[in-house]
């Protein structure tokens, strides 16, 4: 028999991430909506293996394999790594990637809660950095014949018809290496991946995963600490430089609203288990990730830093989380002791 | 090659001798280590470890004669301390030396005692109260539990007795809920 | 008054379900004496007390059955008149399940007080004052049982800012602080009048949780009515937001004053102390009416058919308790508190004490047991919970891996295991349990290592000691041996006398005589002063020396070879 | 001086001299399982390696040049290294005994640490001269110290982990260490930007 409290609220770690892969749908939808069905099948095949793999390892480790299983946390994982990586990368690739981070990032270190870095992002740097080239290519909006993006993932690599290089991309390419004459407006200008504010469909893919954010908030699975830290001090960076240079530095609404910002701010930055936990570390946590991105965004040789930036962020939590504690009850008062 | 010798004979000497006047002019005493393993070792003064104390024990460590896991009082718990303070592997406990057990009081059967103080004698932190052909007694709190009055009992009767559980020192057990493993046998 | 009160508020906290009003329709009853009083003598924090009474020794009701010990100890007393039965080891109301000290009496239905008179405190020094109330066994009655002669001490001023009286009363299912507010509010107040006085407090604030508006009205007439006889205006009642723990006293003081006493310090210091409404109740008892605390108001509820709050008699059995209320068939265990910090209890055997604020009946329908524990994934709702602004997770983490000194660096000691962390785990963490844990691992680490350090310093004193009666001897041999010298040249002239035999050899000899004699003895078999015995003696003598050759021969394997 | 702030941030971050040129591992591996010996050990190691950058750049420049002896310079850096770690090691013991109770047992260990060879050797092969010499060994210590910290705070909060039990120790470290390093491979191309 258990010892008090006897009575306990109803919550659960499976209600929760249940609830975060609710708050993906709306993000989900859009990317359907701009970029074909390729993104579902990347899903179903992380979210097959990903669970595969949870269960293999939870029986190796000789834990509850249903208990566990049913957590949930496996498919918000693979979830995630199918909306960060291209939808039309090869299907191993896809594999790989959820098995570094299921197997390597998350059971290695003991499983769920005890990960010191985040699974998909892990994933996702791992294959950046060994599969560079398949790792950008993305398709560009409109082209959504099921088809063609079926045999990307699956058969033949014929992508020329369907890649283009992503708005990030295609800026950082030409700021760094093309004639010093390139600027942020002119690239922009003459890039037909580029849409109102950020990359074209990729605009509303964002829009779609604020509003799952607002829906994740108003359940208080997230605090709006991470969110509001992370969107303001990347506005806040990005809106200071562009000001200053407008033709080497891209601005606020590009930056929040192309590649992963958006994603990152609701769904990866707020990943509970590798993240700050204490409200002033997630601000300094969630910031120091908006100034990671912006900084390799901007000066460094991958397209899109979100990844490099959490996982740096992930190595700095524990400092974070032990200098940042709030004051304990009756110890708010300095100088008592003395 | 004649200048390579010259040189590395040269770098030699200038280093050796700026080295050697350090030596002796920054020479320090003492060895604080001592004192943080004797703050480990239980304090039992049981002699088990083959030293006349814990202090002798902690500056035989300290020297590198002695090994960590002599010492059965302070259990696989302080062996870890040891081997956490000198960065050595964990051992267990030398067979040698005794074993682990649990914590233990000498109580003198005070209807066979014939006051001959030689317990007295024996007790490392005086904790046996008595006077000569008078009755002894052990104060309790303050035993140890080394068993260094047990041999020189001429009469035999002191006896050890395990420390028993109170309300008082009773303490929470560690968490343990049970959900079923994965069975791997099963099948 | 009440309006104008300014309030704080402390972070975190719970709100769940209260089931409060299932106990309060009915009024206080009387419980009946049980047939036997099993009263433990340790019933507050602090030292036992030494029992002061015999097997077939006749007590009268209010008689003290066990003295304070030690510094911080509260007196205990007989229940009711009657012949003690025995003193002896028994089942506790204590989680350990574990037996101790216990005066058995049987009553015998005439409930005959010992003299009573009251305590003329104003005339009395303030030590002779709390030495009364020590001896009247006064002790926190809000569940902590810290004796309260201690702390009616103004401290180092002398006087005290504000006098906190706590009837927030925030667990579920307890009400029996509410019902003793609503029938005797006048009571409590006149004990806080005595308690104000002792205290020289300034003003003295009621807190009072907004759930028990009744209490509170009660209260507000009581209070008038003793400003009134006071002619000023110094006692205020203070209805409090509900929210699980504000009934904490540290809690309560930060909502009403906006001081937070910190871990390990006295509230005194910062001008402010918190007594629950019965410890006031039971204050006025004692002093003004000469009654020493032998009863309390008990609440019994949880699984049962009608839930009422008893003013119950220590020592009485809870399972008499619990019949009052019909228990339903399911009910499965006792838990003495409330549903967030009560303690599973052994069996329902044991008897309600001065902690026993609640008697609480569950089952698994009222009690589900928790779902499985799951990992902890760091979401950090504990912390938002927590009332003492604690990092739970971080706690949790480090006492389950069993590094205690990184648990306490999270400031394990500031826990006040409310359990508002494990009340809200989404992975259903018993939490507390950990935390239980560790702190009594720390705590027996602490005994130990205060242990090694007295054993340490006196080995080292006893080195000492040897060395210098070594050194002694040696000048004292050299001082003979210069003395002997001179003897020995007019010796030399007289004639050569036998030497005195050194002081060790007569001990050895002695020594020698003795192991003769016990020798002597051993071989009898029977040593000499059990040769006229009655034969249950004799029995009992073989039943003991039975014992020792047991323990000498399970002893044997340990010792070492050259025993 | 644009040029001297890259080479510290190069030194610290791109070019970390744990995550990316992989030196030093011993120590990192070894002294990173508190974060106080951490601490301590990189305040060690960047008082030594800014010293024997100096140190050997001098050895190097005025008397292994002149004479046509470059040869002998890892030879000669070694013996050099060794002296000030011991030269270190008897000053600190005397005038701060506090100090040397918290380095005393890490100092000895910087003479066999590869990174504090490794660095003067690659000023020597980048062409440094005398400032940047110096600074690039304190930035690479600095980019150690970093590392070494950021460790230990991870080790310390995954000594609780419940690692299985073939993970637990060395091996799990590794496993940290080579994701720490995948992480640090995002500040590619920074030191490149125009």
């Amino acid at each position: 028999m258990n010892n008090s409290p006897y009575f306990l609220k109803p919550a659960s770690v499976q209600s929760v991430m249940l609830r975060v892969l609710v708050a993906l749908l709306p993000g989900i939808a859009a990317y359907v909506w701009f970029f074909g069905a390729a993104v579902l099948v990347q899903i179903a095949l992380a979210s097959v293996t990903a669970l595969a793999a949870e269960a293999v390892m939870l029986r190796l480790r000789d834990k509850p394999v249903m208990l566990f299983l049913s957590d949930g946390s496996a498919l918000v994982t693979a979830w995630l790594i199918a909306l960060t990586f291209p939808p039309i990368v090869p299907w191993w690739l896809t594999v790989i990637g959820v098995l570094t981070a299921i197997v390597v990032a998350k059971h290695l270190y003991g499983g769920l809660g005890q990960n010191p870095f985040n699974p998909a992002m892990v994933g996702f740097a791992l294959m950046i950095v060994a599969y560079p080239s398949l790792m950008s290519q993305w398709p560009a909006a409109g082209f959504t014949d099921f088809v063609p993006q079926w045999n990307a993932i699956f058969g033949s690599r014929e992508l020329d018809a369907i890649t283009m290089a992503t708005p990030l991309d295609a800026l950082r390419t030409a700021l760094h290496t093309a004639d010093a004459r390139a600027t942020v407006a002119g690239v922009l200008g003459s890039n037909a991946t580029f849409g109102n504010v950020g990359g074209k469909g990729w605009e509303w893919v964002a829009a779609g995963y604020f509003l799952g954010g607002l829906y994740l908030l108003q359940q208080r699975i997230i605090t709006w600490h991470m969110p509001v830290a992370f969107l303001a001090t990347l506005f806040v960076i990005s809106g200071g430089f562009s000001f200053y240079d407008a033709s080497r530095f891209a601005g606020p609404g590009f930056q929040l609203f192309t590649g992963g910002a958006m994603l990152a701010a609701f769904f990866i930055v707020t990943d509970p288990v590798s993240g700050c936990t204490t409200p002033r570390g997630k601000l300094i946590f969630a910031a120091g990730i908006a100034l990671l991105t912006w900084i390799i965004r901007t000066f460094g040789a991958y397209p899109d830093g979100i990844a490099f930036a959490v996982l740096l962020m992930n190595i700095a939590t524990p400092l974070i989380d032990m200098y940042t504690q709030p004051p304990v009850f009756g110890h708010k008062i300095k100088g008592e002791d003395s | 090659m004649f200048e390579a010798i010259l040189v590395m004979a040269l770098g030699a000497v200038v280093l050796g001798a700026a080295l050697g006047y350090a030596a002796v002019r920054f020479r320090v005493e003492g060895d604080p280590l001592v004192e943080k393993i004797d703050a480990i070792l239980p304090q039992t003064q049981c002699g088990q470890c083959g030293f006349p104390g814990c202090k002798p024990y902690a500056q035989a460590i300290a020297k590198g004669e002695a090994e960590i896991n002599q010492c059965p009082p302070g259990g696989d718990e302080g062996i870890h301390k040891l081997a956490d303070l000198l960065g050595r592997e964990f051992k267990s406990l030398s067979a040698e030396h005794g074993i682990e057990k649990p914590k233990s009081v000498a109580v003198i059967d005070e209807q066979s005692c014939i006051g001959c103080t030689l317990c007295i004698q024996a007790c490392p932190v005086d904790a046996i109260v008595g006077a000569a052909k008078q009755m002894h007694t052990i104060v309790a709190p303050l035993c140890t539990g080394c068993e260094l009055c047990l041999p020189p009992c001429p009469v035999d009767c002191i006896s050890m007795q395990p420390i028993g559980e109170s309300v008082e020192t009773w303490k929470w057990k560690y968490p343990v809920f049970k959900i079923n493993p994965a069975k791997r046998e099963a099948a | 008054m009440t309006a104008l009160q300014r309030l704080f508020k402390f972070n975190g906290g719970v709100k769940p379900a209260y089931n409060k009003e299932a106990s309060t329709g009915l009024p206080i009853a009387v419980a009946p004496t049980p047939t036997l009083l099993v009263i433990p003598l340790h019933q507050s924090i602090g030292g036992m007390p030494r029992p002061l009474v015999t097997a077939g020794e006749r007590v009268l009701k209010g008689q003290r059955i066990g003295g304070a010990d030690g510094n911080v100890s509260s007196a205990v007393h007989a229940s009711t008149s009657g012949t003690v039965v025995a003193v002896e080891m028994r089942l506790m109301p204590h989680a350990s399940g574990l037996s101790a000290l216990c005066v058995m009496i049987e009553p015998d239905g005439r409930d005959e007080w010992i003299p009573r008179q009251p305590f003329d405190f104003r005339s009395a020094t303030p030590t002779q004052t709390r030495d009364y109330l020590r001896d009247a066994g006064v002790v926190g009655l809000g569940g902590a049982v810290f004796p309260t002669y201690l702390k009616l001490n103004p401290g180092k001023q002398g006087k005290l800012d504000t006098l906190v009286l706590n009837g927030a009363e925030c667990e579920p299912f307890i009400t029996c602080d509410d019902v003793l507010m609503r029938e005797r509010a006048a009571t409590i107040l006149k004990g806080v009048v005595i308690m104000r006085e002792i205290l020289s407090a300034g003003q003295v604030l009621i807190g009072i949780e907004d759930n028990k508006p009744e209490a509170v009205a009660a209260m507000e007439i009581a209070a008038r009515a003793a400003n009134q006889a006071a002619g000023d205006s110094a006692i205020g009642v203070v209805s409090v937001p509900t929210r699980y723990p504000a009934g904490g006293a540290k809690q309560l003081i930060r909502v009403l004053t906006g001081i937070e006493v910190p871990h390990g310090k006295r509230s005194t210091d910062y001008g402010v102390q918190c007594f629950n409404v019965g410890t006031a109740y039971a204050v006025y008892e004692a002093i003004a009416l000469g009654q020493p605390l032998i009863s309390r108001i008990v609440t019994v509820a949880g699984n049962v058919t009608q839930a009422r709050n008893y003013e119950v008699l220590f020592g009485t059995p809870m399972r008499d308790l619990v019949a009052l209320c019909g228990p339903l068939a399911d009910s499965d265990r006792v838990i003495m508190g409330g549903p967030m910090m009560g303690l599973l209890m052994p069996d329902d055997s044991v008897p309600v004490v001065k902690a026993t604020n609640c008697v609480l009946v569950g089952s698994k329908k009222l009690f589900p047991p928790p779902p499985p524990e799951m990992p902890c994934i760091r979401c950090g709702e504990c912390a938002k919970a927590c009332p003492a602004d604690l990092q739970p997770f971080e706690m949790y983490w480090f006492s389950r891996a069993k590094i205690f000194g990184k648990a306490q660096e999270y400031n394990l000691f500031d826990c006040i295991e409310c359990g508002c962390c494990a009340y809200v785990c989404p992975s259903h963490i018993p939490l507390v349990d950990y935390y239980r844990f560790a702190k009594s691992e720390i705590w027996a680490r602490e005994i130990e290592k205060e242990a090694a350090d007295v054993a340490r310093e006196r080995y080292e004193f006893r080195l000492l000691r040897e060395e210098r009666e070594k050194q002694e001897k040696a000048a004292k041999l050299a001082a003979k041996t210069a003395a002997g010298r001179e003897k020995a040249a007019a010796a030399i002239a007289e004639a050569a006398k036998p030497a005195a035999t050194p002081e060790e050899d007569a001990k050895k000899a002695l020594i020698a005589a003795a192991l003769e004699r016990a020798k002597a003895q051993k071989e009898l078999v029977h040593p000499g002063n059990v040769s006229d015995l009655t034969p249950e003696q004799q029995a009992e003598v073989a039943a003991i020396e039975a014992r020792r050759a047991e323990i000498r021969e399970m002893a044997k394997p340990h010792l070492r070879q050259d025993d | 001086m644009t040029s001297y702030l890259f080479i510290i941030l190069g030194a610290v971050l791109v070019n970390n001299v744990v995550f990316v040129r992989i030196l030093g591992l011993c120590p990192f591996m070894g002294v990173s399982k508190k974060l106080e010996t951490a601490i301590g050990m990189g305040a060690a190691t960047t008082f030594v390696l800014t010293m024997a950058c100096g140190a050997s750049f001098i050895i190097d420049r005025w008397l292994l040049m002149p004479n046509q002896l470059e040869y002998l310079r890892t030879l000669s850096f070694i013996v050099t290294i060794a002296a000030i770690v011991q030269l270190t090691e008897l000053v600190i013991q005397k005038t701060s005994p506090l100090l040397h109770q918290v380095l005393g047992i890490y100092l000895p260990l910087i003479t066999t640490n590869c990174a504090v060879l490794g660095i003067p050797l690659l000023n020597v092969s980048l062409r440094h001269n005398f400032l940047e010499s110096l600074l690039f060994g304190f930035g690479s210590a600095v980019g150690f110290t970093l590392a070494l910290i950021l460790f230990a705070g991870i080790r310390e909060r995954l000594e609780a982990a419940d690692v299985p039990i073939h993970f637990r120790g060395t091996a799990i470290a590794m496993i940290t260490a080579g994701l720490m390093s995948l992480a640090f491979m995002g500040f590619a191309g920074l030191d490149k930007y125009k």
